[in-house]
């Protein structure tokens, strides 16, 4: 079989499994945790093409998360905008924004662009904050209506499951093409040597830049689809500490992996349920997690699992030879 | 092909280069020589575009060049190799000649995310010709290893690869035999040689003085930032002040 | 062979399980959800304290007729997308028949649409008048509104001949809403706010803002916020040598502040519930029994003393306690007994609810308190 | 009638902040040109200099000297482990992995300071009185001059230190080039490590002197952390003195700003000065332009 066909392969499997999922969690609980690990995993996702593609830190993603919920929060609510139209615009302008910026900040390299794009999401976050007459201040926006299509009314579980997922499922395909393509491997370049990309032709400060605003643009079509599904938005929800928390679930999940992105999404979405026995020993076991992880294992989960398989693999081959 | 002219480097009241001019005929294989920190790798940096000189001009087939970025030097069929081997480490030997094909392709995010048919048919001409490469330099049967993985002569063959994938008309090679064994260089001395033949101008820095004396057509002398000599293999050999710069440093 | 022992041990856990059912009915769960950790968790810690002291309390006591309780705590953090993720698991996993919380006007107006539509009864300990005003069918709270609160204070100034005020708020959701009822009243009660100033919730100097009321005609300062930025405020106010009358919310009716504001705490005035002064209540006030009682039992657990905002969840678990009594613990009974609650004294006032009203509270919930000498009196 | 008054108070408010951001700046600095990490933890280490004092002068009851000099030693300690356990075995990583360890670390750090100190804010009792002083119609606390003298006081043994002292002309060698630093046979590990000692007894110091003001919980670090981060930038990371210059100028910014434009934007200001520094001019305002490397 060979590689891309393979992927194929996975790529249906895992449309196949999310698709079915809900006939055995009919009325549960987990039913609404899935529906958040599907915007967490867009969220990351995003990350993943800025952060283990092109190798460019932000931890200011968040932001633009916010920056989509808002927009569309407010087109909806104060100017009655239909959600999926405001839904384009938010993801439109925030895209333009990561463009428009993308420019000076990318410019920076490592800790400089760290703390560069962390303060921008510092900035952004006092703005959700402080324009009260427009984003409804600290005690947040409601009334965000739910999405529909015709009389198709997207306010429960089931019907958010599916709307949520089937557009992650065209996310990740996209990416996963992406990441495949020449553009994949020009952003790669950059990572291991972006000097090298450079005098091999790709312009490394255009592409850094496009990506940005790619992954500005996914972030605010999840923000928007978080607002239109949860009805309510909050700047706490926005903050620095959720921009921690994607890049923890790029890094765990594994940099440079759609399918690493999902499974890091889904660890920190459903991580709070495990820890809850800890009670306030979370936050510690948070940033344990965080420096063994990088320390020990900076391929994150997905390549632990790659390599259990291929030791299975080889397990297998050589039975079947020894058998033959 | 290649002209310089006049170029001058001050790095925070460090003069690196001064006033460095030199002529690359088309189709020739130029070696510049000097001893450690005569500039040449400077002078590397400046042609390519990853330094900005702080006066004097390039000119590449008389197109002045001097404040082009690497990229569009790229397209202008410049490119180079590096001292210090620059590979792709994370990606496959084949993905790393895939990325040399970069300028002679042009989907954009979006057909790239859609899958779009004119991606799809780019994409296998990128690998069909990426495969090609690798044989050219007899490299095929590594395709799928892991560049970081390759052993360092190996690597240098790879950069080599790479470079040949963009297509260009100029090649600088920044010693491009520094860690190589006798067997490696003279392969690779066979190497330089077939891509000359191929129509491709050749420059190198190398300190390995049997095969710059071998191979090169035309050699320039760089020493403490200046031009100390240029002219012929044995010209060289013979000229008074090379072997005094040499002796000297030594 | 392998069958028979099969059918035995099934019958045996039967009758197992039957007899431990008819023994022990099972506990009534009540869900939680606290900003235990995060920015809000000086509201969240102690109302969680305090609502599993009490429900400790109430299954010593021999349950709610015979039943236990089960509290189901969840941390919000602070942050509505952990507090629909938990209310949530609540509703669907846990399957509460009642939820205490959340702490914040945020997080409540988050679950309220989860809620809503679960049709499961929850009384919010957050203080937003959002949350019960329109009335929603399954929302009720026990946090005094800031639209009494603020009233309180501007009384007291027009008995002062107090017209202009300069105010300063914090700039999250206490603050803001604070802001937004103090602007209101003041209109109302011909009070000019002259000044208008915010600061962050981790901001650790004022004197900026103190300084430009300084220069400003103000009669008196209004401070909006909850501890650490109150203090802060007072000792920059003491600093700075400003002289006005420095008025504070309720959020900052604890101990606590008072050793963080040091000498600067002397004098301030500050509308509060009665937990602070409740042993200068005279003897019919109706709350007084009950607010020594949840003082001192909450110092004997945790300590520390108790205060208003863990009285928000000792409220909220007294009502849930008074409505099963009343109607047994399905969610729908009671909703409905809890919004026939008539003149519970509680720890945030006397609460009576109903169809129209589910705030429960009148501006009575309030008394005006000075800080003298470190400690709580009671202005009349 | 009172606006020079009004304006001497934003100047002198503005200042002393200001020089709380610069010696936490100055920590960032030091960590910064030995081994060009930013240390995302280095707020945490002003958090546990507020904290221990605190922890031993008011739980413990020891008088404020002995509580001052545990405090400094322990955040050390923490300092050096942190070197030895996360950052030394990872030699050589991408600033990527070392951005997202010293988050971890600082994650931890608040962590268990908040399990073991509890998630209260305390006021620790000023060094000499609560009696402000007044200077030309303005007032401060006495514990400003406190923060004024021992910033200024670091300052001038950071400098010595470095110019006067070997080890400290080894560091400075380090931070120049560290391989270059090694074949002249001095010992970089230790000198990095040293940066951290070095790093994390200025930032408890800060912590200390600013806890009387300011207060302190476990949670100060963050907010205090990323302003000490900005003085910096806007100084320029391989000046000392560029890095006070930069304190100062911010803690002034962030007063005017918030008398005479909005005070809810305060930290706006801050990180958009931060923004604009980094686009236009990264080396820093104070800091001799760098040569160009690739």
């Amino acid at each position: 079989m060979t590689k891309e066909k393979r992927e194929i392969l996975i790529f249906l499997i895992f449309t196949l499994a999310v698709l079915i999922t809900p006939l055995f969690l009919r009325g549960s609980y987990y039913l609404n945790v899935l529906v958040f690990i599907g915007i967490n995993t867009m969220l990351a996702i995003a990350l993943n093409l800025l952060l283990g593609y092109a190798g460019q830190i932000s931890l200011g993603h968040a932001a633009f998360f916010g920056l989509g919920a808002y927009i569309s929060g407010i087109l909806t609510t104060r100017f009655s905008f239909d959600p999926w139209l405001a839904m384009i615009i938010s993801a439109l302008m925030s895209g333009g924004l990561a463009f428009i910026i993308g420019f000076p900040i990318l410019k920076l390299k490592g800790h400089y662009l760290a703390m560069a794009t962390l303060g921008f999401g510092i900035i952004m976050f006092i703005i959700f904050n402080e324009t009260v007459a427009l984003t409804g201040g600290p005690s947040g926006l409601s009334g965000i209506p739910n999405i529909h299509i015709n009389s198709l009314v997207f306010d429960n579980d089931l019907n958010n499951y599916y709307l949520i997922w089937v557009i992650t499922l065209m996310v990740m395909l996209l990416s996963i093409n992406l990441s495949q393509s020449r553009i994949g491997r020009a952003l790669r370049a950059i990572h291991d040597s972006e000097v090298a990309a450079r005098v091999m032709g790709v312009n490394a400060r255009v592409l850094k830049v496009q990506i940005f605003a790619v992954s500005a643009l996914i972030s605010a079509v999840a923000g928007s689809l978080y607002a239109h599904t949860m009805t309510f938005i909050s700047p706490a929800s926005f903050g620095f500490n959720f921009s921690i928390e994607l890049v923890t679930m790029v890094i765990i999940g594994g940099l440079g992996s759609i399918y690493g992105s999902f499974l890091g999404a889904a660890i920190l979405t459903v991580l709070p349920e495990f820890l809850r026995v800890l009670q306030d020993f979370d936050i510690v076991v948070y940033g344990l997690m965080l420096i063994l992880m990088t320390m020990f294992m900076p391929g994150g989960l997905i390549s632990g699992l790659r390599l259990i398989g291929e030791a299975i693999g080889s397990r297998i081959k050589r039975k079947s030879v020894s058998n033959a | 092909m290649l002209r310089i002219d006049g170029i001058t480097k001050i790095f925070g009241g460090l003069t690196a280069l001064e006033d460095v001019s030199l002529f690359v005929n088309k189709g020739s294989i130029t070696g510049v020589i000097g001893p450690n920190g005569a500039g040449k790798t400077t002078l590397f940096n400046i042609v390519t575009g990853l330094y900005t000189q702080t006066s004097g001009d390039v000119y590449l087939e008389e197109k002045n060049i001097s404040l082009y970025a690497p990229e569009v030097l790229a397209g202008l069929g410049l490119v180079r190799t590096f001292q210090n081997v620059e590979l792709f480490g994370q990606m496959t030997v084949l993905e790393n000649v895939m990325v040399g094909l970069h300028t002679k392709s042009k989907s954009g995010i979006i057909s790239c995310s859609f899958k779009l048919p004119g991606q799809i048919k780019e994409e296998r001409y990128i690998k069909e010709k990426a495969l090609h490469w690798l044989e050219y330099t007899g490299m095929a049967d590594a395709a799928e290893i892991k560049a970081n993985n390759l052993p360092f002569g190996k690597g240098r063959l790879l950069e080599i690869s790479r470079a040949l994938a963009v297509e260009p008309k100029l090649i600088l090679m920044d010693e491009p035999a520094a860690g190589l064994n006798s067997r490696e260089t003279s392969a690779l001395a066979n190497l330089i040689r077939k891509i000359r033949e191929s129509g491709i101008t050749i420059v190198l820095v190398e300190h390995d003085m049997e095969l710059v004396m071998d191979i090169c057509d035309s050699i320039v002398v760089l020493n403490l930032g200046k031009k100390l000599a240029e002219g012929t293999p044995r010209e060289i050999q013979e000229n008074p002040a090379v072997i005094s710069a040499y002796l000297g440093e030594s | 062979m392998l069958k028979q022992m099969f059918r035995v041990v099934i019958s045996v856990l039967f009758v197992v399980l039957m007899a431990g059912s008819a023994v022990a009915a099972p506990p009534i769960k009540i869900g939680a959800l606290f900003a235990v950790s995060g920015p809000a968790s000086f509201l969240g810690e102690p109302e969680r304290n305090t609502a599993k002291m009490m429900v400790d309390e109430i299954n010593k006591a021999g349950g709610i007729k015979g039943r236990q309780l089960e509290l189901i705590v969840i941390d919000t953090q602070g942050d509505a997308t952990k507090a629909v993720q938990g209310v949530n698991k609540l509703i669907k996993d846990d399957k509460v028949a009642a939820i205490i919380g959340p702490s914040t006007t945020g997080d409540t107006m988050a679950v309220i649409p989860v809620v809503e539509k679960a049709e499961i009864p929850m009384v919010s300990c957050a203080a937003g008048v959002k949350i019960t005003d329109p009335t929603k069918k399954w929302v009720f709270k026990t946090a005094q509104n800031d639209a009494l609160a603020v009233p309180k204070i501007f009384d007291h100034m027009k008995k002062q001949k107090i017209n202009k005020i300069a105010i300063l708020t914090v700039s999250d959701g206490f603050g803001s809403s604070g802001r937004e009822q103090l602007v209101l009243h003041a209109k109302q009660f011909g009070i000019q706010i002259i000044s208008d100033e915010t600061y962050g919730p981790k901001d650790t100097d004022m004197t900026a803002q103190l300084t430009k009321i300084r220069g400003s005609e103000a009669q008196a300062i209004v401070c909006w916020g909850t501890n650490p930025g109150p203090a802060v405020v007072a000792r920059n106010v003491k600093q700075l040598g400003i002289t006005l009358p420095l008025y504070m919310s309720h959020g900052v009716s604890s101990k606590k502040f008072i050793e963080l504001a040091d000498d600067g705490a002397e004098g301030i005035i500050l509308p509060s519930g009665r937990v602070v002064v409740a042993d200068q209540l005279s003897k019919s006030d109706p709350q007084k029994k009950a607010l020594l009682n949840y003082v001192e039992n909450y110092k004997k657990h945790y300590n520390v003393e108790g205060d208003h905002f863990g009285g928000h969840a000792y409220d909220a678990i007294m009502l849930i306690k008074g409505a099963i009594e009343r109607g047994g613990d399905s969610p729908a009974a009671i909703r409905d007994q809890l919004e026939k609650t008539v003149k519970y004294a509680g720890i945030g006032g006397t609460f009576s609810y109903s169809a129209q009203d589910h705030a429960g509270l009148t501006s009575d919930a309030f008394v005006l308190v000075q800080i003298k000498n470190k400690g709580w009196t009671l202005l009349k | 009638m009172d606006n020079s008054r009004q304006l001497i108070q934003y100047v002198l408010s503005g200042l002393s902040n200001g020089a709380i951001y610069a010696l936490i700046g100055f920590g960032f600095a030091i960590i910064y040109n030995a081994t060009g990490i930013i240390n995302f933890a280095q707020g945490e280490f002003v958090m546990l200099g507020g904290m221990l004092t605190l922890f031993f002068l008011v739980f413990l009851n020891f008088p404020l000297v002995p509580s001052i000099v545990l405090a400094i030693l322990i955040s050390t300690a923490v300092g050096i482990a942190f070197e030895r356990l996360a950052i030394r075995p990872l030699k050589n990583a991408n600033p990527l992995s070392l951005v997202i360890i010293t988050i971890g670390a600082s994650i931890l750090i608040r962590g268990i300071a908040m399990l073991v100190w509890g998630k209260d804010t305390h006021a620790l009792p000023a060094f000499s009185g609560n009696e402000p002083l007044h200077i030309a119609g303005a007032t401060i606390m006495p514990q400003h001059l406190w923060i004024f003298s021992i910033t200024v006081l670091i300052i001038a043994a950071n400098k010595l230190f470095f110019n006067y002292s070997i080890i400290g002309k080894a560091m400075r060698a380090c931070a120049y080039n560290s391989q270059a630093a090694s074949l002249v046979g001095i010992n970089v590990k230790t000198m990095v490590l040293l940066s951290f000692v070095i790093s994390s007894a200025i930032g408890s110091m800060a912590g200390i002197i600013i806890a009387p003001l300011t207060m302190t919980s476990y949670d100060v670090g963050i907010m205090l952390g990323l302003k000490g981060f900005c003085a910096v930038i806007i100084g320029g990371m391989s000046s000392g003195l560029g890095t006070v210059m930069g304190g100062l100028l911010l803690g002034l910014l962030e007063s005017l700003g918030a008398g005479y434009i909005s005070a809810s934007y305060k930290d706006a200001i801050a990180f958009i000065i931060l923004l604009l520094i980094l686009f236009i001019r990264p080396e820093g305002l104070f800091a001799k332009k760098e040569t160009e490397r690739v």
